[in-house]
């Protein structure tokens, strides 16, 4: 099994890990005893993301994921943001081995579940 | 700087062993089965290996038989066993933190309508005499318990298992594939039937494993062909591994003694500043005999496999969970078989020392882990909730 | 002089596959299933290997495992189909002069309950097709041929076996342990679905074989461990076994049709000059397809092992029977199968020529040789009765 | 399996081979069929053997073992040369792989029928 270097890049530096205080959206996803928990965290102007942080306790392809994703749905639309799918996460990352497809879905779902918070408070 | 700390998964083949072998590759080639001078002279290169190893084991050159592999030679005892004594019985007894070369040797014989018991094994990893004791009954054809665990390092009380074993005339075997060349391995004196070894492991070469067989114990066949080993093990004998296995264990057990003390020592150290240096951290199995240059250590909050490629990144190699299974997400076996918690499983991190580590290297690691592991926690939502 | 002629038993190393494979003891010794980037280098070199050899093969990298043995690979195959297919059926087609890994394996399979057709051969090792497909049973799930006989190097029409197993949909195996590196190889093309391969035979290591699996071809477990191979066949993997096979073989794919012309020329002239110096003998196969290099010859009226030992005192290694069975005193079941008498199949022997072997060393065999014979003979109460 | 440099050494230079015209006593056990055949013809004075000649088809151990036989019972007297045991033979021969045992027999039953031919003839 082999990363991408794209994947090692993320892993190693990642993008808008953290938290943020107050966030307009928060999901949580994942169970520590399946070995993988995500958290977003959102900052949210008109419906436009301006900020996104998160934290993520996993695998290299899991912390990668959730690094890649921020990025791909920062400045975005949150009804585009939905719209993010594993697949295209996983190909921005230049690909992920085939036992480590199912890491990407957390992402994905982890901001599902951040903009669902949101939207539920509006 | 690069440094390996993954001997328990493999070592690096010695330079006076890698030496030993080079003649039987292109220069004495024959086959040792053949009647001929190019033959007679390999199979007296196999055959003094043979008994070289046969001495530092105390036992017969008859008496052993050369695999492939560590995984080979437990296939061939477990199952050649179950089959050999089918009439007899059909219970099995094993540990429930063996290797998957014993573990799934004997989840594969239940489907064939085996039972076998896994005896449960205490927070150090030890199996309990008494409860062995209790599961054996009337149709227990064998009991397999390892010598030292791969993953944690634990070394279980072999003679005393062997004891109740041959008080109950019931077959034992042991799979010593990580104790050889390490901790005294007697096979006559201990009680032992049958007892695996594996070359790679003691900077021998790989694909090259043994079979102690008590003379006496029958087994059936796992593999048939040709008549080599004795009609025990067909396949053109692989001489140059042959030789190269016998040469490795011959060093392994002449500095046995200060290698050991020398390991125990550096691999002590590495816990006591381990803990000094990072927090929230548990060393594996600390309260039972073990291997002396194995570390299992559980980074609270943290998953293995991103601690496992940020120490890469710096050179340094080690494993989470074993090596054979790092393919497999599970969380491992050996650790929720200890009662680790699944979630503090998955931040477990194998070091294992050899006899090619040292001191320097070792204070590498030291100054390089804790960063890694305050960065990794930074970004786990586990960590200080 | 030494005359090496016995390169059916097994080879020399070649020493540009040796050189290939000397990093992979001591430099990239990482364990290739392990993540840090000792395991990847050496992942990489198994990697590369196995792809070398799908590509000569015209396979997919992904339908090829690595043994330790041609033996293993049988018995991989054998049993693997027999287990797998079990509930479609019980039933086996092999020929009666097959190796003993094939040969033993389909025994043992009977002693399990498998019921086994051996096909007869004609005077020169042939099967006959029409008995095959006469053979042919719904209960058949498997039938196993090998490319080329390693005692007289007959080589079967196996594509046109393939084409009958695949009309029925039977699965295909043929060992091709003496034809890997001599004949044309391409499975895809020939209609095997399983193959196996034995590296030393082709001047590559001993303890390496391969089985190439069709995609979709399932296969029951022989041997159970950890997930290497695919999950196919466990056991750490010999990083330099793999390199030094794959070398191996394309070297010799590389010189194939020039060195299988000279071998054949050489085998041919030898056949032509000892027909004209020793009377009563007999070129065995010789009407069939053969492999290159391979000359049986009966001896009539003497003992193969009178003659091995003459030969071997005047540095000429050869082989009566195969080497695998020289420990064992039955005449050969090939030799027998062609139809020899007993008394003649004890004084067969097997002359093998490899890449080494000069015109020279041919020569010398040829003045050696009769005068041995001659020797024999006189004391033999079987000559000029 | 390896031999002794003395069966090499009879293997390779047969003593007494050949044959005896008009023999006193000729013996001849085995089958070409089993691989192993051997004759021996005595020529006796007195009860001595004078003359022993062999011929043997089979493997070294076959030959050697006849060699050295036919030296162990020359000048012999024909009481003492039905003693010969294989056991006897092997030994004098430095042993014989244990799968080679059996070829020693022969040498020991050739004789035996040799003999035996010669008493039913006086
Ligand atoms: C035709 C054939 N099949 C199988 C084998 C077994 O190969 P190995 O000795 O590598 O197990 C051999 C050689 O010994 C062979 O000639
Ligand atoms: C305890 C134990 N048993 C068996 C094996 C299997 O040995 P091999 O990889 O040589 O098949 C290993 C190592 O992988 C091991 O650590
Ligand atoms: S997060 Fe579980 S394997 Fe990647
Ligand atoms: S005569 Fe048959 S094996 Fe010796």
């Amino acid at each position: 099994m082999q990363y991408s270097e794209k994947v090692m890049d993320h892993f190693m530096n990642p993008r808008n890990s953290g938290v943020i205080e107050n966030p307009d959206g928060y999901g949580k996803v994942g169970s520590p005893s399946c070995g993988d928990v995500m958290e977003i965290f959102l900052k949210i102007e008109d419906d436009i993301i301006k900020d996104v942080k998160f934290r993520t306790f996993g695998c290299a392809s899991a912390i990668a994921t959730s690094s890649i994703s921020t990025e791909m749905i920062l400045e975005k639309n949150v009804s585009e943001a939905l719209e993010l799918t594993n697949k295209a996460v996983a190909e921005a990352l230049d690909g992920l081995p085939p036992v480590k497809m199912h890491c990407s879905v957390l992402a994905e779902e982890a901001i599902k579940a951040a903009i669902e918070d949101y939207m539920s408070k509006k | 700087m690069k440094v390996y700390l993954d001997n328990n998964a493999t070592t690096k083949v010695d330079e006076k062993v890698l030496e030993a072998m080079l003649p039987y590759f292109g220069e004495v080639y024959g086959n040792p089965s053949s009647m001929h001078g190019f033959g007679q002279e390999s199979n007296k290169a196999m055959e003094e290996a043979r008994k070289t190893i046969a001495d530092i084991l105390g036992v017969e050159a008859s008496e052993l038989v050369f695999t492939a592999s560590g995984t080979e030679s437990d296939n061939m005892a477990i199952r050649g066993v179950a089959r050999a004594y089918k009439r007899r019985g059909n219970h099995i007894i094993t540990s429930c933190i063996e290797h998957p070369a014993v573990r799934n040797t004997c989840k594969d014989l239940e489907k064939e309508g085996y039972e076998v018991t896994y005896l449960s094994v205490d927070e150090n990893g030890l199996v309990d005499l008494e409860e062995l004791k209790a599961a054996i009954k009337r149709e227990t054809i064998l009991i397999t318990v390892m010598h030292a665990n791969n993953e944690i390092g634990t070394i279980q009380p072999i003679e005393e298992i062997a004891k109740i074993a041959n008080e109950k005339k019931i077959v034992f075997h042991t799979d010593a594939v990580q104790s050889a060349g390490k901790l005294k391995l007697k096979p006559k004196e201990m009680g032992i039937d049958l007892l695996t070894i594996s070359g790679h492991k003691f900077y021998g070469p790989k694909g090259m494993g043994l079979l102690y067989i008590k003379q006496g114990t029958r087994l059936g066949k796992v593999i048939t062909g040709g008549g080599q080993e004795r009609k025990r093990r067909p396949g053109t004998s692989d001489v140059p591994g042959i030789v190269g296995m016998a040469t490795a264990l011959k060093a392994a057990v002449a500095h046995q003694e200060e290698e050991c003390k020398r390991l125990s020592e550096l691999r002590d150290y590495f816990e006591e500043e381990l803990l000094k240096k990072v927090p929230e951290i548990v060393i594996n199995a600390k309260g039972a005999p073990r291997l002396p240059g194995t570390s299992s250590v559980t980074f609270k909050y943290l998953e293995g496999e991103s601690i496992l490629l940020s120490l890469n990144y710096k050179g340094i190699a080690v494993s989470s969970g074993s090596a054979c299974s790092s393919d497999e997400l599970q969380a491992s076996h050996v650790l929720l078989g200890i009662g680790i918690p699944v979630e503090f499983a998955h931040g477990t991190i194998r070091f294992s020392l050899g006899k090619y580590n040292t001191k320097e290297e070792i204070d590498y690691v030291l100054a390089e882990l804790p960063p890694i592991i305050e960065r990794l926690r930074m970004i786990s939502p586990l960590w200080g909730e």
